[in-house]
Parts: structure tokens; C-alpha cells; sequence
């Protein structure tokens, strides 16, 4: 019983083995797999599809102008992830939960933050942008792979508790190689918790090509943990969304964890720190750009007649709106006082912190005294 | 532990992870019938992999739930270094109080068993330096019950080192307090009240400090004996107090001296009660080696011998250094 | 694209799934996989393998009374694995390097550990009972998982230093949820690593059955991460000899690293401390005693005339020399002196310690000037 | 970092491993350039996990290479905790002296520069807690230079922390001194001599101590500032000379101060120069918090400002805490 296995020599030209739904030109092609999850999409709901990710890509846009700016201190782009984002994102129920990580500000968006839910932390003015308990979804992890293990314990207590939720996850190709995701397969295929594994496959760990990661498609490597996986165009809104459906189902009713990679590309760089000219050349991005996720939907829906001018300046406003507002809210913010960095870190009292706080205020008030302020 | 049962009974959020917890019970049999009580939804057996363990705690309390995780041995709790340090110590923290954390890690601790190499660690100071974390280690059965209560029903992360030299202790145990009226778990316990030393330690050690208290009383030496119970926060209060009477300090504990609980408390008494001091305060601690084979810990682990030279010491009595130059 | 699974609904019965040349009752079978790479081994190499599995049998039984007589602190009985370990540990050339766990007694013996070699650490002397470039073995690791990852960068060193040494690396079935053992196979496929791993299934981590760790066969993990694997009959010396050299082989001519998973059982307890009767029934004992892996060589070479009493009597003597070795051995170890524990902290002279020692030392004198002795 | 250069042409045993550290050069290119020279063998881009980097770090070392490994932040070397702890720090020991460890651990450190969460951790503590470990802390590109050639050579593992604030630094460095002249790994530097006060620190606090330095001159307060350099072991000679000369002592880290690495420094300097101190030891050090949001760090890393409070405190002078009871 030798297992033998196909290696894909090389990942990068293996893009093409995926699950689709609709083609880069915009053709709707039929999929045995995925077709019986979108039955009820019709133009309406491709068309809201399309505007989230339009709107993503402008808040995308917007955060990377405010890191230019100096108004946030990073950004971590997501976009030519759109579809990969909102497909997966959108197929969650209001009280799924998400454990996203970093990138995944299209992820957030559709659980419903605000505008001030993309910017604060990146701002650096707190560490969370949004309570999660509102929104239902983590704070975004930086800890590569941490956050797939807390989805397994989230979904563990819906065990316990007797819902039909579902948590979903989103993780990179380069966390695969983390020993903790590893861990998250094996706790949730252990105990049949009801957890989506979203692999956003952009092709790079920063500067590290996929391949530095794994010598196999990624998808294939669920199925040795005992859990079924599909690997989907993640440029393909439509096949993300039936994937997404069709996973949430087979977790929802109770047959355990399911697990999708989306394959994708990252148009930018790893984040507004990197400078990716040092390690990919223009071809590929020219590749991708070919393949890029809205302008699929859009020739699909124009070849539907469900896309006209009227639609277009609506979605533009609406992305405008959602900017302006992102950008404004994060110029009106305002830094907390000094004293502010020891609350929190307790839920209880504690007295060595307590008195840490009398000390620093007491430290504080000698330069109130002096009309300075503490920490120029 | 009678403190697991409890604690399961009060509240049905509260439920235990970790490796052979089912139907062994546990390696040290802690968890003995707690499945057949509380079954194995609650009574979790998990894979063989603490970072997995402590990543699904950590989601389990983002559900609402209380886990009490069990390390089986010390020194397995490194590979759930991270989630501990980067997510169970900073949630509350990072998500601005939004999320909180009211995990209990249980940890199996210290040598003295004659066990194997990995099995005899001393890991508390890594964890008291961690800031986001409590950190309490018990000396005797009653504390090991109501601390633990304590421990499960405080809303912070709670790490919870029971010293496995005393899984075979007695001790009478007041099953039906209230652990309210209990003493809050961040407080001292003077163990033994003296005049001339303070003798800081906890855990395991304790028992070793107080045989070390008699034997002084022999020689006229009375010993104040303080089992400090928490190690993050420390009750100062009570540490100072004893120190401004006695003016000599000598602190014990197991693990290596370089950066450990010893300096944490030698540096803050120090800063705190200098001019009471009449000597300079000791450490009395494990060399800074790795834990060494059996045969040869009790060289490491320091005993009565170690801890009355270190009180001749502070007393400025003949003791072992004099006249080595420090 | 779905990647569905034939999910292992129940691992323990699924122990026949597993390649096998010897039967439980010593019959010769086919196996297209095996059969090439045990063409050579007549009665003679089988004999010889069966010696050492005496053997290993008669040290494992000598470390287990060892203990009860108190001469050692601990051990971790190999009975019912000796197929698995001697198969496996016997197919390596001499300058090839082995990473072994703490229950791999019969690895260190085939590696060539003496009598001492088995028995220091246990008995709590020392942490290594070897000096691991002696015989091409690592200090057997404690630290579940640990090694794998060792194993990897040690093949990652024979890749620089262009020799066609393998090495191979034993964990248990449990040792595959832990990141550790997933991040080995990453690396070890991403860089082609000449390291066989050997993951010896004996359906237990201490009292959890296999089920809690994996819902599926656990050779079949590897091929996720671009690693091919061989799911052999553990209680078959035969059968693990041949996979292993399959595995070798593929590792030793550049193909990069391959995957054995042994399906045995551990016939005794976890190690001395544990008891068994907790957490497993004696009829699953009695199934797995009738494969053991000891009785079908015996009938097999019986089989071919290759079994007499003169055989059995040299091998009967064989054992019981090693294990009188390892007897007097044991007794004859004297404790080195308290200072020594000081020693081997670091490889170059350490200001801190070497004030310790001072301090040590002169707190020792104080002992020998009363005429005591230090640490009662 | 030239350094790295330097070392990988003198032995060619010396391997770099990390993430994003070939084409890239590393995040913060100190690699930058080494994979064309040295080749994709010697210069490894690693999968994305810090415990399988340390974990084929140690097999290397065990074949008898001399891997440096980079974390790529200081926030994710805790996956790593457990192969570092367990194996690294102790495999010399637990071979008896058989299997050396020959691994540089190279951590781009601390904050002060903006950085999201994780990106500004400081856990030398935890690792100079950890005996078998070698750790040093760089506060200037000479020392950058020659302590790391000095680590890489070393047959212990040492766990190299380089400030992230200091990468700008600017320096003259002397390329080609013979390591074997320099002075030892261990010892400890008097970056500015003075009389009244003696300040230690190490790393980026360097430089705000000798800022703090500056400014006290101008008031006639003569601060001694003793870059440590070495964390562990502990250069106490130099340290000690110091004290003994002022009598007062400030410690100034950013890691947060329980158990932390100034416990360690006052506990020791107290044992050893208790009747020369005329004050109680202070520790200026970040607060027992995770490390705070980037708009607030201003807050927690200690500047020249609570430096010299503290230096007011030890010379009895007015200070923050005049009047406040610790
Ligand atoms: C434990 C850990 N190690 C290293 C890093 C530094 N780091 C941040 S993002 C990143 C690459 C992540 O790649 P991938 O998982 O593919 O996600 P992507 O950034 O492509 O979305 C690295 C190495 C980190 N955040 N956490
Ligand atoms: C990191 C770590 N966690 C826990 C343990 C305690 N422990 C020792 S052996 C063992 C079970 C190992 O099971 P398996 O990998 O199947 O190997 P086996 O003992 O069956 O040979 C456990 C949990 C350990 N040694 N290391
Ligand atoms: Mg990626
Ligand atoms: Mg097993």
C-alpha cells in the first residue's frame, strides 16, 4: 500500500487545478462540485457579491493611501483576495464566527465592522479595532496559524452548547507550515467540530513563493488529517461562495470539519513595510492581473444584462461613501491618555498592577504640575 | 482533586482538557472518576500536542466557556509557550477587555520524584515575568482545593503549579467554605510565625523551609516561615511587613537562580524595605543547570543544609562562604 | 475537486489494511510493494533479524525487572514492537544516523549501544546513556515529537555535505498530533531531505487510543505534504525490513524523504508507572498476542528448516548474556559526585557557573571537614 | 550586517536559516546580498515555523554545522520556545558534553519603533532564566560586529538580541580586528564613567542612558553607564566595581520588570555590595503590560525623563515618588 502522489513540481503553474465557477473572461462554466451550491445565486445576489468586493477593494485602497499619508502606521493589502474574502466571508450565517487573520480586512467587513473596525490597531492607537462579540469574529491574529486553533476550541463549545453554528478560519499558505495549524487538524477532525479551514493561497509567504511551503497542492492535505477539502479558483467569487456553502453545510450538520484553498495572488506588497520588486518579477503580476476577481463578474453579469451605469455609480458612491468614511474616522481619532496602557491588562484587580498605577500617576501629576506633558 | 469536582459541579461552564485526563484519570490520577461523573464532553481527552490544547482553550473561553487545562508534566508546557505568552496572557488586553481569558493551566511541578529528564521543571518565573497571567503555587492540600477554586472562578488566566512532591500529602481539607470567605488568592500565608529571618518560598519548598525552622529553633534561631501562595501578584504587604521586623531575608526556591523568583523578590524587598535590611538578603535556589538525573538531585534541590547555611548567612553566623568573595 | 477520504471509522479494526509479507501464523505471502526489497534475505537474514527480536525481548524484560527491583527509575517497554524496531532499525548502514524516542530500546541496540547504553538514564545516572556519534544515534528524546524535526536538519547537513547517508527518525502514534512532527514533514519536503520517518503506530499515547489522534491512517498524512508513505504490518520484521529499505533507498538516491507507518501494539504497560488495566481490556491484548511478531518468524522458519534447537539455544544464550551484561552492567553503575552536576552546562568556561561552583564547593567542604556527607 | 558576512567566510560551517531572509534579504535586510554570495545552501529560507527552524537548527548542529538562526521578530520566537528550552539550551548538558549546540539565535528586538503587536517583545528574561543558554543584547554596531562573530564562534548556543531602534545606527567599525583581540563575549562595557550614580542598561536603552547621562551632567550628577552587553553570564566584576564606587544604582530595561532582568541585577549587586549602597536599588523598566499600542509606547519604554527621576530617587533627591509608600 505504497501512497504514492502526484507532486506538483511546480505549485505556481498548478493555479489552474481548482474548482470554477466562472473563467477570468467571465464564462460561466458548470462544475459537478460546486454548481449544486449557487443554484439560487441569481444576478441580485452575484451583483452584491460584486459591490462588496468593490467595496474591499476601495477600503483596501483607502487604508494603503492612509499608511502613505502617515495617518495609519501599516497596512496589510488584500488586494486581488476579494473574492477569495467576500465569497467566503459572505457565505457565513450572523451568528457564525470568524478567526481571521491580518489580511482579511474583507472578512471583517462583512461581519459588519465599522469604519473605525479596519483602522484603529493598524493606526496603533489600540490592538483591536471592534469587540468581537459584536461582530462575531476574532480580532485578526499576527501570530501566524494561532488563530486556527482557537476556531477549533470556539467550535468545540458550540459542541457543547448544542447550535448549529459554524466557525470559519482564514489562514495563509505560508501558516500551513505552522505546526499549529497541523494541530488544528488533528483537534478537529479528532472531535468532528464544526470549523472551516479557509487557506487563502496567495502565492507568497512575504517574499517565500508557495513552494518553500509545501511540495503538494495544499488542499490534499487535509484529507490525511481525516478531514475533506476542495481547492477552488480564489479569484472566482461564485466558486469560493458554492465552496464556502458547501463546507458550512457539511460542518452545520454535524459531519465535522471542512476545508477549502482558495487559490489566489496577492496584486501587493506583503504589506506597506515590503517592497516586493526584490523578489517577483512584473510577468507574474501582468499573469494575474489577468485574472483579476471583479473584472469576472463584471463581464458575467454584463453578459447577463445585470450590469449597467446605474449599478456602477451606485456601487462607486457606495464605495466613496464607505472611504470617506474609513478615512475620517481614523483622522478624528484621538490617542488615550498615558495611564490608559495599564487598564485591561486584568479582568479582575491586581495589586502589583494597582500599584504600578499609582506609581506612574504619581509620576504623571509631577509633569501636570510642571505644565509639561509626560513622554515627548 | 476534590477542587475539580467542585468547581465542575458549581458552574457547568467550567470543563477539563488535557492528555490521559479521561479514563486514567490522569498520570497522577487528579482527574480519577471525573469522567464517569461529568462525561467526556466536559472531561476532554485531547490529542497528544499542548499548543493544540492551549489554542483550543483559548477558543473555548472566546465561547464563554472556563477551561482548565492540564500540562501533564512541566516540562511539556514549553511547546504551549506561545499561546500562552502571545494569546492567553494578552487577549483581555489586546481586545480592550472585550474578551476574556478565565483559563486555568494546571501544572504537575518541580522535582524531588526521582523522575525522568523533562519531568522536574521549574518553570514559574517565565510565567511571572509574562505580564496578562496570575500565577499561584500551593504547599499543602487546603490551599491546593481552595486556590484552585479560586483560581477556576477568577476571570483572569490563572497558571496553577501543584508541586509533585506533595500528591501524596494528608491534610484535613474544609470541603464546604465558601471561597469567598476564603483568603483572596493573591495573599501570603505566614506559615510560621519567628523573629529573626524571614524565610520566603512556596510550593514544595515550604515543607523543606519549615523542617529548616524547627531545626533552627534548636540552635535559638526563630524563623519566620512565609509560603507566598501567589507568585504574580506578590503580597507584598506581608513579605514587607516580616522583612521590616526581621531584617534578614533568605529566599528558597527549586528552580535556577539567574532571573528567578529569588531576584524578583530579593530586588522588590530590597527597594521596598532597604533600610530595615540589617544583611544582605540570600537566595538559596537550584544551580543554573539544566535539571540534573535523578540520582544526583538532591545536589540541585535545596534542601534544610542549604537553607540553614544561607540563615547563617544572613545572621552573619560561620556559614559555607565566609570568606569566599562574592 | 473535492477531496473526499475513506474515513477510518475505526482505526483499531482497521489494522489489517497494512502491507504484510509474513501472516500472523508464519505463511509466506506475496506483495507487489515488498517483495522487491527482501529478495536477498534467505533464512540466514531472517534468522539473524529474529535473533535481535529475542534479544530485544530478553533487554526489555531485563529493564522491566530492573525496575521492579528498584535498580532503575523508570522504563518504557518495548514487547510487541520488536518487528517494528528491529525491521526498521537494522535495514540502516552503519554511518547512517538514527533519531530515536525514549520506548526505541531496540534502535540503540541495533545502532550498537552496550549493555550501559540501555540502562544510565533510566537508572537516573546521567541523561544519555551514549555518546550518539559512537554508534549513529541520537540521546533518545523525551520531548514528544521533538526529534523529528532534528532528524530533518540533520538530512538537511548530509545534503551540504553531499554523502548519501539517510537517517531516520521514530516517533509514536500520538508524536503525530504534535506540531513538531508536521513542521518535520514540511521541511523535509520542502528541501528533499534525505530522512525516513518512522511512525510507529501501536495504538496508544499512554492510555488514549490512536482514534483520539488521527480519523484517518496516519501514512496516509504524508502524502499531503508531498511525502510518499507505506502503511506496513508492524508485527512483520519482514515486511517493516522491506519498507524500510524502500524508504531508505528513495531517501539515500535523492528523492527526498519518505513515511512508514508500523501498525504494532505495545503489549505492556506505557512504562512501569502506568497501569494498563485503567484503560484497555484484556481481550484486545489477547488478539494482538496472537500476531505477535516474535512466534511467526519462529513458524516460518520452521517452515523452511531454518529453525532447530541448536538455533534456539544459541539464541536463548545470546539473550541471556545481554541481559546478564546489562544486569551486572546496571549494578556495577556508582553515582558520580555531587559537584559533577555543575558539569557540561555549557561547552566553554562560564563566568556565572564557575562562581557557583566555587560556592558549591566550598559548601561541600564544609561537609567533608564535619566528616558528613552532603544531600542525606 | 557585516558580521554575518565576516563569519560565513571564515567557516564554512556556518549557516544562515530564517524566513524571507534569501531573495528578500530579510525583513530588515541584514541578509541582503548574503544568498548571491553564498548560495541558497548556506543562505536558507526556511517554511514559516519557528519551531521546525530551531528544531533542524539543532540537527544541523548535531552534524556538526554552526546554524544562525533569525527570528524574524522578537514575537515569534515562542513557537520555538520548546525546541530552545528543551533541546537547545540543554543538549550539551543532557549529552554530557558530547553533542555541542553551536547555534546563534539572532532576534531583531524590542520597540520603540511604531511596530504592530508582537513586533515589540522583549524576552531576554525568559532566556537568561534558562540555564545552558548564552544570551547578549548589542547596543552599537561595533559591538553588533564583533559579539556577534564572537557568538557565532562560540560552542554554546547564545541568543543574540539586536535593538530594532538601533538597525539606522550609524557607526565606525573596525572590520578587521582579530576576534580572539576583542574583549570577551561576557564582558561588560563602562560606556560613560562617572562618580555619583551608577546606571546599567543594555541594548537600545543604551542610548538613553548615556542621553540621561548628558542631561544629569548638567545638573552636576555624574552617572557611571554600564552597558552590559552580556546578559548572561553577568559581567558582575564590572558591575560590582561600579557600585561600589557610587553606592547608588539605577537598572533601566524595557521588558517589563517582575522576574525580569534588573530583579536579577538588583538581587545580585545586593548580595555582593549591600554595605556599599547608600540607597535602595531602582529599576526603570517597561510596566507589567503587554506591550502597549504604537501611539502609546512613548509611555512604556522608559526615557530619559523617568531614568532621571529615578536617579533623583536613588540620590534622595525629589523625585515621583517622594511621599508616595512602596
Ligand atoms: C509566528 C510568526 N512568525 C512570523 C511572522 C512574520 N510574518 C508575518 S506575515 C508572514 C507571512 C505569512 O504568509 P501567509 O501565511 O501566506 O499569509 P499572507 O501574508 O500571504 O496573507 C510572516 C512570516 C508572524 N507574524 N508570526
Ligand atoms: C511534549 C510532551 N507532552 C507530553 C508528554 C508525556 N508523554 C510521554 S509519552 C506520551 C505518549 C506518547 O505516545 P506515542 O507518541 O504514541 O508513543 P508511545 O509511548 O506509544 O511509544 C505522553 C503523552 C511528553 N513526553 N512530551
Ligand atoms: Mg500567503
Ligand atoms: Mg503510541
Amino acid at each position: 500500500m505504497v501512497h504514492t502522489l502526484t507532486p506538483a513540481a511546480d505549485l505556481e503553474t498548478d493555479i489552474d487545478d481548482v474548482a470554477r465557477l466562472l473563467t477570468a473572461g467571465g464564462e460561466r462554466i458548470p462544475n459537478a462540485d460546486l454548481d449544486p451550491w449557487v443554484r439560487d445565486v441569481d444576478a441580485a445576489a452575484l451583483r452584491a457579491l460584486y459591490r462588496d468586493m468593490v467595496i474591499l477593494r476601495r477600503i483596501d485602497a483607502e487604508g494603503m493611501a492612509l499608511q502613505r499619508q502617515g495617518q495609519v502606521g501599516l497596512w496589510a493589502p488584500c488586494q486581488g483576495q476579494e473574492a477569495t474574502q467576500i465569497g467566503s466571508a459572505r457565505a457565513l450565517r450572523d451568528d457564525d464566527f470568524a478567526f481571521p487573520s491580518y489580511r482579511e480586512t474583507g472578512v471583517t467587513y462583512a461581519r459588519g465592522a465599522g469604519p473605525e473596525g479596519y483602522v484603529r490597531a493598524w493606526r496603533g492607537e489600540a490592538h483591536s479595532s471592534y469587540d468581537p462579540h459584536e461582530i462575531g469574529a476574532a480580532i485578526p491574529q499576527i501570530i501566524i496559524g494561532a488563530q486556527t486553533l482557537h476556531a477549533v476550541g470556539y467550535a468545540m463549545g458550540i459542541q457543547r452548547d448544542g447550535t448549529d453554528q459554524v466557525v470559519a478560519t482564514w489562514f495563509g499558505d505560508g501558516a500551513t507550515s505552522q505546526g499549529d495549524v497541523s494541530e488544528a487538524l488533528v483537534f478537529a477532525a479528532s472531535y468532528g467540530s464544526p470549523v472551516v479551514f479557509v487557506c487563502t493561497n496567495n502565492q507568497y509567504a512575504i517574499s517565500e513563493p508557495v513552494g518553500v511551503q509545501a511540495q503538494a497542492p495544499i488542499a490534499g492535505r487535509a484529507p490525511g488529517f481525516g478531514i475533506p477539502s476542495m481547492r477552488v479558483d480564489g479569484n472566482d467569487v461564485l466558486a469560493v461562495y458554492a465552496a464556502m456553502r458547501w463546507a458550512l453545510e457539511h460542518a452545520r450538520s454535524g459531519k465535522g470539519p471542512a476545508f477549502i484553498e482558495a487559490v489566489t495572488y496577492r496584486m501587493g506588497p506583503h504589506t506597506t513595510s515590503d517592497d516586493p520588486t526584490r523578489y517577483r518579477d512584473k510577468d507574474e503580476l501582468e499573469r494575474w492581473r489577468a485574472r483579476d476577481p471583479l473584472a469576472r463578474v463584471e463581464a458575467y453579469l454584463r453578459t447577463q444584462g445585470a450590469f449597467d451605469e446605474a449599478f456602477e455609480a451606485e456601487v462607486a458612491a457606495a464605495s466613496d461613501e464607505t472611504a470617506a468614511a474609513v478615512r475620517s474616522t481614523c483622522l478624528a481619532m484621538t490617542t488615550a491618555p498615558a495611564l490608559s496602557i495599564l487598564d485591561d491588562v486584568y479582568a479582575e484587580p491586581h495589586a502589583g498592577l494597582d500599584e504600578e498605577r499609582t506609581w506612574f500617576s504619581a509620576y504623571l501629576d509631577g509633569f501636570a504640575d510642571a505644565g509639561q506633558e509626560a513622554g515627548r | 482533586m476534590k477542587g475539580l469536582r467542585r468547581a465542575m459541579r458549581d458552574d457547568d461552564k467550567v470543563l477539563i482538557m488535557g492528555e490521559d485526563i479521561g479514563k486514567l484519570g490522569g498520570v497522577f490520577r487528579i482527574t480519577d472518576g471525573l469522567q464517569s461523573e461529568f462525561g467526556a464532553q466536559r472531561i476532554v481527552d485531547t490529542p497528544l500536542a499542548e499548543s493544540g490544547i492551549m489554542g483550543t482553550a483559548v477558543g473555548l473561553a472566546y465561547r464563554g466557556y472556563r477551561p482548565v487545562v492540564e500540562i501533564q508534566f512541566d516540562g511539556f508546557v514549553y511547546p504551549a509557550f506561545d499561546q500562552i505568552v502571545s494569546n492567553v496572557a494578552k487577549l483581555h488586553y489586546r481586545s480592550q477587555g472585550t474578551v476574556k481569558m478565565p483559563i486555568t493551566i494546571r501544572i504537575p511541578w518541580a522535582g524531588g520524584v526521582g523522575a525522568a529528564e523533562h519531568h522536574s521543571e521549574s518553570p514559574e518565573a517565565y510565567f511571572v515575568h509574562t505580564a496578562g497571567l496570575r500565577v499561584v503555587a500551593v504547599s499543602n492540600p487546603q490551599d491546593a482545593y481552595t486556590v484552585l477554586r479560586q483560581a477556576i472562578a477568577c476571570d483572569d488566566p490563572v497558571v496553577f503549579f501543584e508541586p509533585k512532591r506533595l500528591y501524596h500529602a494528608k491534610g484535613e481539607v474544609d470541603l464546604d467554605g465558601d471561597i469567598a470567605d476564603a483568603p483572596p488568592m493573591g495573599l501570603a500565608r505566614v506559615a510560621r510565625p519567628g523573629d529573626d529571618v524571614t524565610l520566603l518560598t512556596y510550593g514544595a519548598q515550604v515543607s523543606t523551609a519549615m523542617d529548616a525552622a524547627t531545626a533552627a529553633e534548636d540552635e535559638g534561631i526563630s524563623i519566620e516561615v512565609i509560603d507566598l501562595r501567589s507568585l504574580s501578584p506578590v503580597d507584598y504587604k506581608t513579605v514587607t511587613a516580616s522583612v521590616r521586623k526581621t531584617g534578614r531575608l533568605v529566599v528558597t526556591h527549586e528552580a535556577a537562580r539567574e532571573a528567578g523568583m529569588g531576584a524578583e523578590l530579593i530586588a522588590s524587598v530590597t527597594e521596598r524595605c532597604f533600610y530595615h535590611l540589617e544583611t544582605p538578603p540570600v537566595r538559596v535556589t537550584g544551580w543554573d543547570i539544566p535539571y540534573p538525573p535523578a540520582k544526583l538531585e538532591k545536589h540541585h534541590v535545596p534542601d534544610l543544609d542549604r537553607i540553614l547555611d544561607a540563615v547563617d548567612r544572613v545572621l552573619d553566623r560561620p556559614n559555607s562562604l565566609t570568606g569566599v568573595e562574592l
